[in-house]
């Protein structure tokens, strides 16, 4: 199986998704937006392993994406419980309405 | 099947700026499941079909319930999309957009600038991945169990309904 | 007799020990039998080892003593080691036998005074370093001997220490001295490097092989052994301690700042002589300094008030002379001087601390007056010492040895006519200021009435020192009267003769003229202050005369000058820099990074998503660096 | 392992009074003073018993030597070892450690137990620096000994206490940090030459280093010894530290951490860097000089009594440092004498102001005057001491004054007499410490009583050896006379091979290096 697809458009594919999480993590105020973004970030650098993975037609970027997907449902669960407990807390899930460090 | 990527990378894109500016939180999660299904899609043309069907199953099954739980819990409706609706303002996001362009140049000249490379040979399918994960990456695999362990409990306790607990600061000032 | 000689300078020490120890606990009768008795037993011992050297020693032998080597550090190797010989002898003999006498006197003079143990603690002491510098055969224990005077006489003029101007006193005494000594500690380098060792005896016995006569570091070392004994005796212009040490009680001023320890620099002199006698221009200058200093002085002891304070002057004029003396190779005769000089000197100072306290603490000579009658002792034996001083023509001690001083300052080979003219007018002028003291003390309308008179312990000491005052003299006679050379003939033994230029057979007209200077001064101060007073009012109303007066009175501004040059300058440094300037710097650091912190953690305002900008941020330099590199 | 014994009675004593002191206030002080008398006899026996030795044989340097590997992977052991100056600053400690717990007995309330566990805690940690023969364990003690002097200043201490803790350990962990790289430089540069990693002192000693580097490596150490001297432009942390440090405090910072600086310099910059220490050699003698004048010009103006002291140490240790740097017998030995006596006299005359504090609650000498009259005793006293450091002769300090001016005179006659000037200023502001205390009006105090029976104990101690010392120096010049002589010898050797060392050395060492690596082929 041939294609002209190359490992330079993928990748830019991933960075394009990638550059996207970033800015919905500054720009978005809610607490859950962001974990969204956050998603999108890490999916976008699981994109990067496995398209480097196939390149070099090595299983290695697959296990890094399992990795990465292992963190992910890690990161998510904690990250959920805590928004559901400042939820709790704060009533808001304003991120710039929670800070409690005054520099 | 150059076709098929194309359309599902333009798929991926649409979607993932429609989670990023959506003022619903639901909303955005749709988009987000629709933006991790062509993800697989990708994958699958990749050639690691494993990783989509994991990438499915786990991320836009598993992770995305959860969300969808969590947001159902918090009642978040339309008073939360007005809100977003208020937050969401030109002033706002035209800052981090501009850094974000900035970056993405410069992903872009960094990975133009290297050879590309077509794919040849692009199927690995589960057998190799399975191999090399319980053979060279067998500790990483025993840490992401330990890691992932350590979040079930860690949710579980952090999720407990607790009472209002305040800092002893907070609560003098309350008092006052 | 050879090994008694430890138990000079150890009777003192004992008696200070046992005083410091239990002072506070012994009847005021038995610290003052302490005190003298240990000085006395001292003296009865220096007399008789020193009745045994005189018989049985020969000429060059010298008593030795080593206690214990003091260190050993490589080739350098003092000894704790005393060394009798004629010189230190004569000093011995003095020390002991005035100190005796002082301390006699010092018993009734200070019976009222509640720190009467801690007195004769410190004048025991003090006896104790005198005889070890004068005893010391290297440079090194001698230096212990000359800081240790030093001590004594810081802690002796401050002694009534509760009026700060005393303690003040004590201090610029101390500090000025230290200067000379600091001076005279970097000659010893010099010796101990030039010539592998600081026992004098060896030193002298090298001396000549090892420099050519003439070089620059044989002056260097005579000029910086000469600073020395500069300090320690207030020549010209380190004198300005020795008229502020006069706060210290009369007993003191008497044995320390009279007899004994300002003559330590002639001492010293005298006893490098041979260091000196290499370098002609060194030996140039301390008869220079001597003559200068014994004119300063004796201007401003003519000006002066305070009879302590003229006495003080008079003795830095004095010891000027001995400089003199010493400067023009008269060795012996500026011992003769010295030992006179201590007998007289010390004879005054008792009297005037007789007077003092007769009038309750009164120093100023101009209300005192007509006390001839009501103190007749006080009078004569005072008379006597002021004749001495003045060197009254044949009668008198002063005038056998200063008339021996005048003669060689002409007539020896170093001596110059300029020399001579200087000294001889110090007579005139020491003749004036000692006739003035006597008038306005003893003669005129009585001005302060006397509380209480002197009892038999201060006068006792008073008419001995008066005797030798008057027959001390007698030991050394010119050749034209009687050619008697006991002194120097002792002296011979360790110190050189004079080598004359000129004639002896001109002697009698120097003597001629000395007599003449002695009677000039004595005749003008009587026209001025006692025949025709109003011939001194008159002067005083001259304006230009009375700044002289001023000046004179002043010191000739020495103080002043040093206090401008040196001290305040020293001072004001110290002062603004109390704060230490470095410690600015190390401020400054610390304020720097205190800025520097206050700036980084107003960046941590707990917004994440400033934060996840900064790591925006942060991609956007690194990933930028890495394509522009 | 006599010395292993030292280390561990003061480090078992300390920990023992902390943990005593949880029942019982008194008890520690007790137990710190068992624990110093028994280090004391310890060493002081041992001294009796090898003086005769360390005469009769004075080439046998070493008098004594433990070695046991601790962490052979990185060549590091624990090895102690002394010679003669090591004893002498040993015995020192010991002496000065029995000094301190009996002048803190009564200061001292608050805690006593973590108190005297400090105290104890930081005479076994200056023990170990003055005992360590491998850089890596001279390192470790030279921070032991820092920490707890920390918390002594900073728990104990007066008003500004705090600012002073931070000062002095911010001065010395930061110096002490550029000593620890200056210590790896040469671990590796000698690792790289010879292929033996080690930290030991004597293997090191012979490394071959290139003469840039020595300078810089050199450098490294001096900064640490520097400012623990302390040398002028790093001494400001001192007056602080002292004049806030409780009376012990001060007494072990003057009287041995002062001391650990000059011994590194004596101990290790010396043989270590011959070559770079004599090119270092005429600025360190003027930055002496410039200790000695600029610290008794600020004693000078100083009010504060314990601020006066600390100055003169300034400029007492000036000396030491002009003293070192003249490389010559008599002034090496000057330098062991100075190291000795001004820990007697500084002492002192720290444990003076602590007493006077004690009593009229002041330190500044403008409330003070005419004490003489109420304390006959402690004036007696206080006049010796200041005597003392004015280098009167006769006290132990004119011996070491004396020595090092003289073996300075011989290096540099122009430095010298600048010098002597300090003997100047010094007269100056020793003479104004007794004018402004003892002299001068009494004012109005309360009741103030003279020395008690303990103080009498501590200062007769003090001032019998310091007289003991004046007069008869000899057994502190002998015992140091065979580390000294070695020194000696060590910088004539290297003078009458300097210029050569360097580069042929090298060339034969890299033509070694380069068979070698032919013969592993």
């Amino acid at each position: 199986m041939s294609s002209s697809v190359s490992t330079e458009i993928v990748m830019l594919l991933a960075a394009l998704l990638f550059v996207l999480g970033i800015t919905g993590v500054i720009i978005r105020k809610n607490i859950i937006f962001m974990l969204l973004s956050v998603e999108i970030m890490l999916n976008a650098s699981g994109l990067a392993f496995v398209a480097a993975g196939s390149r070099w037609g090595q299983p290695d970027g697959q296990v890094m994406f399992i990795f990465i997907l292992a963190m992910a449902a890690a990161e998510v669960s904690i990250g959920l419980a805590l928004i559901l407990q400042i939820y709790h807390q704060h009533k808001s899930l304003d991120i710039d309405k929670l800070r409690e460090m005054n520099g | 099947m150059d076709i098929a990527f194309y359309i599902t990378a333009a798929v991926t894109l649409i979607s993932t700026v429609m989670v990023i500016t959506r003022h619903n939180p639901v909303h955005a999660l749709l988009y987000l499941v629709i933006s991790l299904l062509s993800l697989a899609m990708i994958f699958f043309l990749l050639g690691a079909a494993f990783a989509a069907l994991l990438e499915i199953i786990i991320y836009a099954g598993a992770i995305m319930v959860l969300f969808i739980f969590v947001i159902m819990l918090l009642n978040l409706g339309e008073e939360t999309a007005a809100q977003e609706k208020k937050w969401l303002k030109a002033s706002v996001w035209t800052g981090p957009a501009i850094m974000a362009g900035i970056l993405l140049f410069e992903f872009y000249y960094l990975i133009s600038s290297s050879d590309a490379v077509l794919y040849n040979e692009p199927n690995i399918g589960p057998r190799p991945v399975a191999l090399s994960l319980f053979r060279e990456y067998l500790i990483g695999v025993e840490l992401a169990a330990m890691l992932l362990m350590a979040a079930v409990v860690g949710a579980a306790h952090i999720g407990r309904h607790k009472k209002v607990v305040l800092h002893r600061f907070l609560k003098e000032k309350e008092m006052s | 007799m050879n090994n008694l000689l430890w138990l000079i300078p150890a009777l003192p020490l004992a008696g200070f020990l046992l005083l410091v120890a239990a002072g506070k606990h012994l009847s005021s009768k038995l610290v003052a039998l302490t005190g003298v008795g240990s000085i006395s037993l001292s003296a009865l011992v220096t007399i008789m080892i020193g009745l045994n050297f005189l018989s049985s020693a020969t000429d060059k032998e010298t008593y030795h003593q080593t206690l214990w080597t003091w260190m050993d550090v490589g080739g350098f190797r003092p000894e704790i080691a005393l060394s009798l010989d004629a010189l230190s002898l004569v000093f011995v003999f003095v020390i002991t036998f005035i100190g005796s006498l002082i301390h006699v006197y010092s018993a009734g003079f200070m019976a009222a005074d509640k720190d009467y143990s801690r007195f004769f603690a410190c004048m025991n002491l003090f006896v104790f370093s005198m005889l070890i510098l004068v005893l010391a055969d290297n440079l090194l224990l001698m230096y212990l001997g000359w800081e240790g005077v030093g001590l004594c006489s810081y802690l002796l003029i401050g002694f009534w220490y509760e009026n700060p101007a005393n303690g003040y006193a004590a201090r610029k005494a101390f500090v000025i001295t230290r200067i000379g000594d600091t001076a005279m500690a970097l000659g010893l380098f010099t010796i101990y490097y030039q010539f592998g060792t600081l026992v004098m005896s060896e030193i002298s016995a090298n001396a000549a092989s090892v420099w050519q006569p003439n070089t620059p570091i044989a002056t260097v070392t005579a000029l910086l052994l000469l600073a020395g004994g500069m300090g320690k005796s207030a020549q010209l212009p380190l004198q300005t301690w020795l008229p502020d040490a006069m706060a210290g009680p009369s007993p003191v001023s008497a044995l320390i700042h009279a007899a004994t320890m300002v003559t330590a620099g002639v001492y010293l002199i005298a006893r490098m002589h041979v260091l000196f006698e290499l370098s002609a221009l060194a030996q140039m200058i301390v008869a220079g300094v001597g003559a200068v200093t014994l004119l300063v002085a004796g201007f401003s002891a003519l000006t002066q008030y305070d009879i302590k304070r003229v006495l003080a002057y008079s003795t830095i004029s004095q010891i000027g002379y001995m400089f003199l003396a010493l400067g023009v190779g008269a060795w012996t005769a500026a011992i003769f001087h010295f030992m006179i000089h201590a007998f007289f000197k010390a004879l005054l100072f008792l009297a005037a601390g007789a007077i003092i306290e007769a009038l309750g603490h009164e120093h100023n000579m101009f209300k005192m007056g007509g006390l001839k009658d009501k103190m007749p002792l006080v009078f004569w034996t005072f008379l006597i010492g002021a004749a001495s001083l003045s060197a009254l023509p044949l009668i008198s001690a002063g005038f056998y040895s200063k008339d021996q001083i005048l003669w060689y300052a002409w007539a020896s080979e170093k001596g110059s006519p300029i020399l001579w003219f200087i000294a001889i007018f110090g007579a005139f002028i020491t003749a004036a200021y000692t006739t003035r003291m006597m008038i306005l003390t003893f003669w005129g309308v009585t001005r302060t009435e006397i509380g209480h008179h002197p009892g038999k312990l201060m006068t006792i000491p008073l008419i001995i020192l008066a005797f030798f005052s008057v027959v001390a003299g007698f030991i050394e006679l010119p050749h034209n009267f009687g050619h008697f050379t006991l002194f120097s003939d002792l002296l011979h033994r360790v110190l050189p003769s004079t080598v004359l230029q000129a004639d002896e057979s001109s002697e009698w007209k120097f003597q001629l003229l000395a007599f003449l200077a002695t009677f000039g001064g004595i005749y003008l101060v009587f026209i001025y202050y006692y025949r025709e007073p109003y011939k001194i009012e008159r002067l005083r109303e001259n304006s230009s005369f009375q700044s002289l007066y001023r000046f004179w009175h002043n010191g000739w501004g020495f103080d002043r000058l040093f206090d401008l040059v040196f001290v305040n300058p020293f001072v004001f440094i110290a002062q603004i820099n109390k704060r230490d300037i470095v410690d600015r710097f190390y401020d400054g650091i610390t304020s720097v990074t205190e800025h520097l912190y206050r700036l980084l953690s107003a960046t941590q305002t707990g917004s994440l998503r400033w934060y996840i900008m900064g790591m925006v941020i942060g991609a956007i330099i690194i990933l930028g660096l890495q394509i522009m590199l | 392992m006599i010395l292993v014994w030292l280390i561990g009675i003061f480090m078992g004593g300390g920990t023992a009074a902390l943990i005593l002191g949880q029942w019982n206030k008194s008890i520690p002080r007790w137990v710190a003073l068992a624990t110093a008398l028994a280090g004391f006899l310890l060493v002081a026996i041992f001294w009796t018993n090898q003086y005769q030795m360390i005469n009769t044989h004075p080439s046998s340097v070493w008098l004594v030597d433990f070695k046991r590997d601790w962490i052979s992977s990185f060549g590091i052991s624990f090895h102690l070892s002394i010679d003669g100056l090591s004893l002498l600053l040993l015995v020192l400690t010991c002496f000065l450690g029995i000094l301190a717990v009996l002048c803190s007995w009564k200061e001292i309330t608050e805690r006593t137990g973590f108190y005297y566990f400090n105290l104890l805690w930081i005479l076994a940690g200056v023990s170990g620096v003055f005992m360590a023969m491998d850089l890596f364990l001279f390192y470790f003690f030279w921070e032991v000994m820092l920490i707890p002097m920390y918390f002594l200043i900073g728990i104990w201490g007066s008003e500004n206490r705090v600012y002073a803790a931070y000062k002095f350990f911010i001065f010395t962990q930061a110096s002490g940090l550029l000593m620890f790289l200056a210590i790896l430089g040469l671990y590796f540069i000698h690792g790289q030459n010879t292929g033996m990693y080690t930290f030991n002192y004597f293997e090191l000693m012979e490394t071959v280093i290139p003469s840039e580097t020595g300078l810089w490596l050199m450098l490294g150490f001096m900064v640490a010894f520097a400012v623990k001297l302390p040398v002028f432009p790093f001494h400001t942390w001192l007056p602080d530290a002292h004049s806030e440090a409780p009376t012990a405090g001060s007494l072990i910072l003057a009287g041995l951490l002062l001391k650990t600086g000059a011994y590194g310099m004596l101990r290790f910059v010396i043989p270590l860097f011959p070559a770079a220490a004599e090119q270092m050699a005429l600025p360190a003698m003027i930055l002496g000089v410039a200790g000695i004048v600029y610290g008794a010009v600020l004693a000078y103006s100083q009010t504060d009594l314990k601020r006066l002291v600390a100055f003169t140490s300034v400029s007492h240790m000036g000396f030491v440092l002009m003293g070192i740097f003249s490389f010559n017998e008599l002034a090496f030995q000057g330098v062991v004498m100075q190291l000795v006596t001004h820990a007697i006299s500084t002492g002192a005359l720290f444990i003076m102001a602590g007493m006077i504090k004690e009593r009229l609650h002041t330190r500044d000498m403008n409330q003070m005057g005419g004490l003489w009259s109420r304390m006959p005793k402690m004036g007696a006293v206080g006049l010796l001491f200041a005597m003392a450091s004015l280098g009167l002769p006769g006290l132990g300090n004119f011996i070491a004054e004396f020595l090092i001016l003289l073996g300075a005179f011989k290096a540099s006659v122009w430095i010298t007499t600048v010098a002597a000037l300090g003997l100047v200023f010094s007269a100056a502001y020793s003479l104004r410490i007794v004018q402004k205390i003892f002299w001068g009006p009494q004012d109005g105090y309360g009741h103030i009583r003279d020395f008690s029976l303990r103080e009498i104990l501590v200062m007769t101690t003090l001032t019998l050896s310091i007289i003991g010392l004046g007069l008869y120096p000899q057994p502190v010049i002998d015992t140091a006379a065979p580390a000294i002589n070695k020194l000696v010898l060590l910088l004539e050797t290297d003078k009458t091979q300097v210029g050569k060392v360097t580069k042929p050395d090298t060339q034969q060492y890299l033509v070694k290096k380069y068979q070698e690596s032919y013969v592993r082929k």
